[in-house]
């Protein structure tokens, strides 16, 4: 489905590799099978080349990977940037979290990724070999075969893409994209309008299922904190265990406010959850209020852009009168 | 043992320069408000943590109130319209994970409003009240 | 003031969009006014008769067809009241009643002539009509 | 672990009335980490207060709990006793069971329980309580005062007055600002240049002033008492130190038709320049957008005829680095542009004029050498139209105008009416006002005079329209009392600009890290109480730069933001609120959040390198509050999302520890 | 062999809880957990649920005790809730191996008598495997996913269900349950084809050649650790998904009113994973991550006769947010050893 080649990308880092623009290349790195792709740095051509891979499966977002790698890399790294990876990368420059000197960022387009999850609820286990496309071809050891459109798998926050823009490169491959209207907020609305009652049991019901893996906040771009409070003992919040269901709701509303006005609505957060717990609804939830009371703001879309929550103007609205407001 | 009649524990974070200043004025005035509001100095509204708040309705309280100078008469010039911002968004947010809305206010109250602050104690006690025990944001480990 | 007075007021501000408070009593829209002599009720006048719920004798009034909707006085007025709209709101309330219609197109035929745009013509057909 | 000691106040029945105190100090006593409790008619009296230090004594106190009246009333005292005992101040802690119990809750049972669990609050608080020293910072005795108008200079005089050196910049070559420009002044119609050149004068002679004339701040660092200033003093080819301010070359300079800023371009003067004769200081300027010397080379008749030697065409900008302990703002006004409002036809017309353009045609010293002339033609005007409120007062959604209300004009009007009819009595003057607004002293009966006496016609109603008809102007107005649209014709046409604050001000106001409200007027400290303080220590406001102010208005606040530039400096060193916020440098992401939510400017950032855990090092960026500067609101605590900023005294450790201990 | 039909399967749900709090895997919101069983509740034909059931004897999260301070006198709690008899269905033969992994670290001095307790009240039904992922890899350790142990073996097929005890305490349960005799064929014949099958899976060929103890000195300082380690998150997906991993943290929590002291599962791959007063001992994630993997590929085996600690279930090979596994360190560091 990807539009752009895996080798186009190959050729381009093994170019600036090799006339020493960059020292190293953050790429996808081929798994065991065609759908477990790992964030990997390559430094040499054979690497690349036997290596790297793009396809449907790629949607590690790297940004994050730059705050700890650009500070123990000599020389410049390459990083390939999908649409919104660009946002991230954008947000993290906005805090400080890595030197723009060190990255060399190389935009490319992105047509959607897909979701091995909803591949296999398809196809059930066992499978053999995927074949990326427009319609995905799925082979299994039981001698299946299926073919899937890829439209019908993507992840969620390919579904509701937000931006085919990138709004940070130094080079871009492919054409410039555009802002997209989405329908991302359709599900936070659709909960709002919800009674009480029904909201409460759902989160219970979703929240419940937390292991407390912190997958969510590790893969997540804006939680780089040198010191998570959920690791600091002195904070108060801290634990390792959803001890109870306080501590699960504590958890992730924490953590939603924490990035509240500098989550760039990557998805990532979702995408990883062992749990399958709908986590990027709780960051829309306050997107989409940000939106409606402040004005709108996407995170990352300018470096230096104030956050919403580092800002206010005197004619803010006040807590009392969010609930009419958020009900309309 | 007789049974006990419930009654709401509310917690009020009160800026030192207004709030505080209402709430010692509501006393010297002699203006009656429920006892089971217990009131915490913070020198800004805007030194509240979204996490206090959690805190406060982990360890067993029934309603959470913030009380701060009114916009654009913060004592730090700013500090409360942060807070207005944290707050509208927390609240929000609560009230998307089904939490009782009426567990959760802010009121502006200024150092010459004695009257308004045992008037807004009077009816967030009372309106928690009818809400009865906080339930969706206990901690269980915390009761008695 | 009156239910029916009120009802009045709230209809005209509500189709004008003009929030009549505002006006700090400059008289800048008469001052402005080209057809201020032609005009029974003035521009300020118009502003403070709505806001004081006095609308009866502006529905009366011909000064309602002696507008010209130049908009001059919601261009000059410093606090964006915009009387012309209002002005526009109380002609289309009273135009909106049966059988106030300032103009039929038996009408028309008389006023062609020469000198008269045809434009003009079709835009007062469509001011004073329902 | 703590040793505390918990001290319950009766006051007299105030509290014993309805919380058993007796109870209280029994129950507290068997709180963590209390080892000592008791109970006093009055904790505040001399006598109470050496029952504490006693107790600290006795019993080896390092914290203290006094269960008493507000915090507000006698936290201070209670820390001085703890300071007598030898404890640290900040190692007390108020329950408030009086104003906060006693007196909102009837019943004894009540009150006792409430007080308790107070009590318990602050005792979980006090026991992570950690001594707390105010920091020191040693002041720089001299005052910087950015603007040289009669704001700047009143401030600088008192300043000077005490005994401490003080700066002036103003970026015009000369200082006197709008005040020299004027002619006479309302209520009193004593005339401008006679009560401020006198003090220019002052300003000149004193030895504790400096002037950096043609000068402007270009970067500000530091605090409160220990400001690093950058000032550029803009090359003006003329060695002040050598220039006599004799004129000859203003006076034989060959470019002739320089405008002339300093009457509103009415007329013109040469490239060489002294502004006005009384200028301070008395040095000529080039200007170098008109100097042919300077722009190709050619010319140099100054230079041939100054005898002083004092021309310098290859003099260039100079930058001045200075330190100060004080800065007050007096930047001042200006009028706004008239160009927005067409329908007054001021740029079609060179008779309508601002008053400001008024003031320099009455003007002794200006373009007509005091004589009323129409600009256009030189005539006399027979017919004169004031319009007051030109561009103030105007909605919100209006591009053309300010909201606020420009005070001055009604005042000036007035006089300029009441000058016009007493030098011209046979000049017709027309005032349309929508109100006048006269509060001060003498003001209304200025005005009335200007009716009454002088027979000025005041009509309730707005301008609407001024066109140009020949060589008259034809002004279309209402008179809102007669319900008329007047049509009357005018020579000269006067409009109350509104004023708004000088564009240099925003600017300044991001250097120095003072906020500004919408419309560029500096914020005061507190709008009631601390007027001309910024919220930014050690910065003050004087004269228009913090809202429209008259003269004596201006010299009142230049009076008072000296005084509080004098208390500051007459300090040594300044002690710190000790409760300010701090940044754990291992937790601290740098990412900013908490530099823009202070408004104190008290957050800088720096790349600090660490040695981690597994042997690299590595180069990070963090937050340093400089406490001299921060006032401890705790907004950055929150806005920081590792938790690595936290505020002493206020600690979100402390601050949970009380929720809990009443939660409980 | 006893057996019972498809249809008949609920019956003896019902029979076995009605003496024992019955868990099975069932399937929830997409996916697949295990739930108490009561009347409606559906045992999922999914392979394996996502958590491993090592929680019904070593929960997320356990309180330990509950402690109380007053003036100087401590007072101490016993708050355990282990004694609760129960009987986990559907168990796959990794998982119950998992157990006997557990087992050798919790059973042995200092023994765990929380979890021991919970071994005893609860009877494990293991259920073998007839349709394996492309992530498993049991029999690189070993299992057969075709005869799992625990204390009654079952083994499901298109219409019956086929139940045979291995234990005296699987035979006791299921001489309650009334199941008629049947003959071994079926499952005979279901084995067959699963054999086959496994055969064919992408990671049949992955062996253990290179691991095992003593091998630290050959493993440890293998420069492939940094790059496999590289895009780690630190994350405790992996650990926690895992049916083998053992670590666990005490923590007290003071509930205002007492001390409640509980442990909870701990990962090693978190930068404050065994931190002590002096600080931590593995500092970066190259030596967590490292460490997570030598553990059970040899310092386990080490210490326990040869048994990896791994069992091939493939969790974490699904679960990883950035796919990286032990797969992947078995053949990255295993292979070159060769």
């Amino acid at each position: 489905m990807q539009k752009i080649t895996r080798d186009v990308l190959v050729e381009k880092a093994v170019s600036l590799l090799e006339n020493g623009s960059v020292s190293c290349v953050l790429g996808w790195k081929k798994g065991e099978f065609d759908y477990d792709i790992t964030p990997a740095v390559f430094e040499s051509k054979e690497e690349l080349v036997s290596d790297f891979i793009f396809d449907d499966f790629c949607g590690a977002n790297f940004s994050k990977y730059l705050v700890q790698k650009t500070r123990k890399v000599e020389g410049k790294i390459l990083v390939f940037l999908k649409p919104c990876d660009t946002y991230s990368f954008n947000q993290l420059l906005t805090e400080h979290r890595f030197d723009r000197e060190k990255v060399y960022a190389v935009g490319i387009p992105c047509e959607g990724m897909v979701d091995i999850g909803k591949i296999k609820a398809i196809t059930g286990d066992g499978i053999s070999s995927i074949v990326c496309g427009d319609t995905i071809k799925v082979n299994t050891i039981y001698d299946e075969s299926f073919d899937i459109n890829a439209k019908d798998v993507l992840l969620e926050r390919c579904i509701n893409c937000k931006s085919k823009k990138h709004v940070a490169y130094d080079e871009l491959i492919g054409e410039e994209g555009e802002v997209i209207e989405s329908n991302r907020f359709d599900e936070v609305a659709r909960l709002e309008a919800m009674t009480p009652d029904e909201r409460f049991a759902f989160w219970q019901n979703e929240l419940s299922k937390c292991i407390r893996c912190n997958a969510c906040r590790d893969v997540c771009p804006a939680c780089t904190c040198e010191k998570c409070v959920f690791n600091n003992p002195k904070s108060g919040v801290e634990n390792k265990a959803p001890a109870n269901e306080f501590e699960e709701k504590m958890f992730h509303i924490i953590r939603a406010f924490h990035v509240a006005g500098r989550c760039t609505d990557c998805g990532e957060c979702s995408r990883v959850c062992p749990q399958n717990i709908p986590l990027h609804l709780l960051n829309r939830k306050f997107i989409k209020d940000i939106d409606s009371f402040y004005g709108e703001y996407q995170a990352g879309a300018e470096v230096g852009s104030r956050a919403p929550l580092v800002n206010y103007t005197t004619e803010d609205i006040e807590p009392c009168d969010v609930f009419e407001r958020g009900n309309d | 043992m007789q049974v006990k009649e419930y009654k709401p524990l509310i917690v009020a974070f009160c800026c030192n320069w207004c709030s505080y200043a209402g709430a010692d004025l509501a006393g010297n005035n002699r203006l009656n408000y429920p006892a089971d509001v217990k009131i915490i100095r913070v020198p800004c509204s805007c030194r509240v943590n979204p996490m206090f708040v959690l805190r406060a309705f982990q360890r067993g309280a029934d309603g959470v109130i913030l009380c701060g100078c009114h916009p654009g008469d913060c004592h730090y010039t700013s500090g409360n319209y942060y807070t207005r911002r944290r707050m509208a968004l927390l609240f929000s947010m609560l009230d998307y994970l089904g939490i009782e809305r009426e567990r959760t206010r802010v009121e502006w109250v200024s150092a010459a409003e004695g009257a308004k602050f045992a008037a807004t104690m009077n009816d967030f006690a009372e309106k928690v009240a009818a809400l009865g025990e906080n339930k969706r944001l206990e901690d269980l480990r915390c009761k008695k | 003031m009156s239910n029916s007075k009120k009802y009045l007021r709230e209809e005209i501000i509500r189709i004008s969009g003009v929030n009549p408070k505002k006006c700090m009593r400059c008289g800048k829209c008469s001052a402005t006014c080209p057809a201020y002599d032609e005009m029974e009720y003035h521009p300020h006048q118009f502003v403070y008769m709505v806001e004081n719920g006095n609308i009866e004798p502006l529905l009366e009034s011909e000064s309602l067809y002696r507008c010209l909707t130049c908009f001059a006085c919601v261009e000059r007025c410093p606090r964006s009241v915009e009387p012309a709209k209002l002005v526009e709101a109380v002609r289309l309330a009273a135009v909106r009643k049966q059988g106030n219609n300032r103009m039929t197109a038996n009408d028309v035929p008389e006023l062609i002539d020469d000198e008269t745009p045809q434009q003009l013509i079709v835009s007062a057909f469509r001011k004073y009509t329902k | 672990m703590q040793r505390i000691g918990v001290f319950v106040c009766w006051c007299g029945s105030n509290i014993a009335g309805t919380v058993d105190v007796v109870a209280v100090a029994e129950a507290l006593k068997k709180e963590p980490g209390v080892v000592f409790s008791a109970n006093y008619q009055y904790m505040c009296s001399q006598a109470g207060q050496d029952l504490i230090k006693q107790a600290v004594k006795e019993h080896n106190l390092t914290g203290i709990v006094v269960c008493s009246c507000s915090p507000r009333m006698h936290e201070a005292t209670f820390r001085k006793t703890a300071a007598a005992a030898g404890l640290n101040p900040y190692m007390v802690e108020i329950a408030n069971i009086r104003e906060q119990c006693s007196w909102v809750h009837k019943e004894m049972p009540i009150g006792t329980e409430k007080a308790i669990i107070l009590g318990k609050a602050a005792i979980a608080k006090v026991n992570l309580n950690v001594p707390l020293t105010p920091g020191e910072s040693p002041v720089t005795k001299r005052a910087l005062v950015i603007g040289g108008g009669i704001a700047g200079i009143q401030t600088a005089l008192d300043i000077a007055d005490a005994g401490f050196e003080v700066d002036i910049v103003e970026k015009k070559p000369t200082i006197g600002g709008k005040m020299a420009q004027l002619d006479k002044t309302f209520p009193t119609l004593d005339c401008a240049a006679c009560i401020l050149t006198p003090k220019m004068v002052d300003v000149a002679q004193n030895e504790k002033i400096r002037i950096f004339s043609y000068s402007e701040v270009t970067e500000v660092k530091g605090f409160v008492g220990n400001f690093d200033v950058k000032i550029k003093k803009k090359a003006r080819y003329v060695k002040e130190e050598l220039c006599t301010g004799c004129g000859a070359c203003t006076e034989k300079c060959p470019m002739k038709k320089v405008p002339n800023d300093f009457n509103l371009n009415m007329d013109t003067k040469r490239a060489i320049y002294i502004p006005f004769a009384q200028a301070v200081p008395k040095v000529a300027t080039i200007d170098p957008d008109y100097c042919n010397m300077l722009k190709n080379g050619k010319c140099g008749v100054c230079s041939k005829v100054c005898t002083a030697g004092a021309i310098d065409y290859t003099q260039k900008d100079e930058f001045i680095e200075e330190k100060y302990g004080a800065i007050v703002v007096a930047t001042g006004f200006n009028p706004i542009s008239m160009d927005k409002f067409d329908e007054f036809a001021y740029n079609q017309s060179k008779d309508v004029i601002t008053s400001l353009e008024f003031e320099r045609l009455t003007n002794a010293a200006g373009p007509t050498a005091g004589k009323l002339l129409r600009p256009s033609d030189g005539k006399h005007p027979e017919k004169i139209v004031f319009v007051q409120c030109v561009g103030s007062r105007c909605d919100a959604c209006n591009e053309k105008g300010k909201e606020y209300c420009s005070k001055i004009c009604c005042m000036y009007t007035a006089k300029h009416a009441m000058l016009t009819r007493d030098k011209y009595p046979d000049t017709d003057v027309t005032v349309f006002y929508i109100d006048v607004r006269t509060p001060g002293k003498n003001f209304d009966e200025f005005y009335r005079r200007a009716v009454e006496e002088y027979g000025v016609h005041y009509i309730k109603g707005m301008v609407g329209k001024v066109s140009p008809e020949g060589d008259k102007l034809m002004v279309q107005a209402s008179d809102l009392l007669d319900n008329k649209q007047l049509k009357i014709e005018a020579d000269l046409v006067v409009l109350a600009a509104a004023i708004e604050p000088d564009k240099s001000a925003r600017p300044l106001a991001t250097m120095l890290t003072a906020s500004m409200d919408t419309n560029d007027f500096f914020t005061e400290a507190h709008p009631k109480l601390r007027p001309v303080e910024s919220p930014t220590a050690g910065v003050f406001l004087s004269g228009a730069c913090q809202g429209p102010k008259d003269i004596p208005e201006t010299v009142a606040q230049a009076g008072a933001a000296a005084s509080k530039v004098i208390g500051l400096l007459a300090k040594d060193k300044l002690t710190g609120n000790p409760c300010v916020a701090h940044s754990n440098e291992l937790m601290c992401n740098g990412c900013s959040s908490c530099e823009r939510v202070c408004p104190y400017g008290a957050i800088t950032y720096e790349d600090k390198e660490f040695r981690m855990p597994d042997r690299t090092t590595q180069i990070r960026r963090i937050a340093v509050v400089n406490p001299a500067v921060c006032q401890g609101c705790g907004c950055c605590t929150v806005a920081c999302p590792s938790g690595a900023m936290d505020l002493k005294g206020f600690a979100s450790e402390q601050i949970m520890a009380e929720v809990d201990a009443i939660c409980k | 062999m006893l057996k019972c039909s498809i249809d008949a399967l609920n019956g003896v749900f019902a029979k076995i809880a009605a003496d024992a709090t019955l868990y099975l895997p069932t399937d929830k919101d997409g996916s697949t957990v295990y739930a108490e069983w009561s009347e409606g509740v559906e045992l999922s034909n999914a392979l394996n649920t996502a958590k491993s059931p090592k929680d019904f004897f070593f929960p997320q999260v356990e309180d330990l005790m509950k402690f109380k301070v007053e003036g100087k006198s401590i007072s101490v709690d016993d708050i355990r809730s282990e004694s609760e008899d129960f009987v986990v269905f559907g168990v796959r033969a990794c998982d119950v191996r998992s157990f006997d992994i557990l087992d050798r670290v919790f059973l042995v001095e200092p023994y765990d008598s929380y979890y021991a307790s919970r071994r005893e009240h609860g009877v494990i039904i293991s259920m073998a495997c007839s349709k394996p992922a492309e992530t498993c890899f049991c029999r690189t350790f070993g299992i057969d996913c075709t005869n799992p142990g625990g204390d009654i073996a079952v083994w499901k097929t298109e219409d019956s269900v086929y139940w045979n005890a291995n234990t005296e305490k699987g035979e006791k349960l299921l001489s309650k349950l009334g199941l008629e005799e049947c003959s071994d064929d079926a499952v005979n014949a279901q084995k067959e084809k699963t054999e086959k099958i496994m055969s064919k899976l992408p990671l049949a060929g992955l062996t253990t050649d290179g691991f095992g103890g003593g091998k630290t000195l050959d493993l440890f300082n293998r420069p492939e650790w940094k790059s496999l380690s590289e895009s780690c998150l630190g994350c405790g997906t992996c650990t926690f998904v895992c049916p083998t991993c053992q670590c666990y943290d005490v923590k007290d929590f003071n509930t205002g009113n007492a001390i409640i002291r509980y442990r909870c599962w701990d990962s090693c791959m978190y930068s404050d994973f065994t931190k002590m007063a002096h600080g931590n001992n593995r500092n970066s994630q190259v030596e967590r991550f490292r460490q997570r993997f030598m553990h059970k590929l040899v310092y386990y085996p080490e210490n326990n006769e040869g048994i990896f600690g791994c069992v091939g279930c493939g969790r974490c090979l699904a679960k990883c947010p950035i796919s990286m596994n032990i797969v992947k360190v078995m053949k990255t560091i295993g292979g070159n050893a060769e």
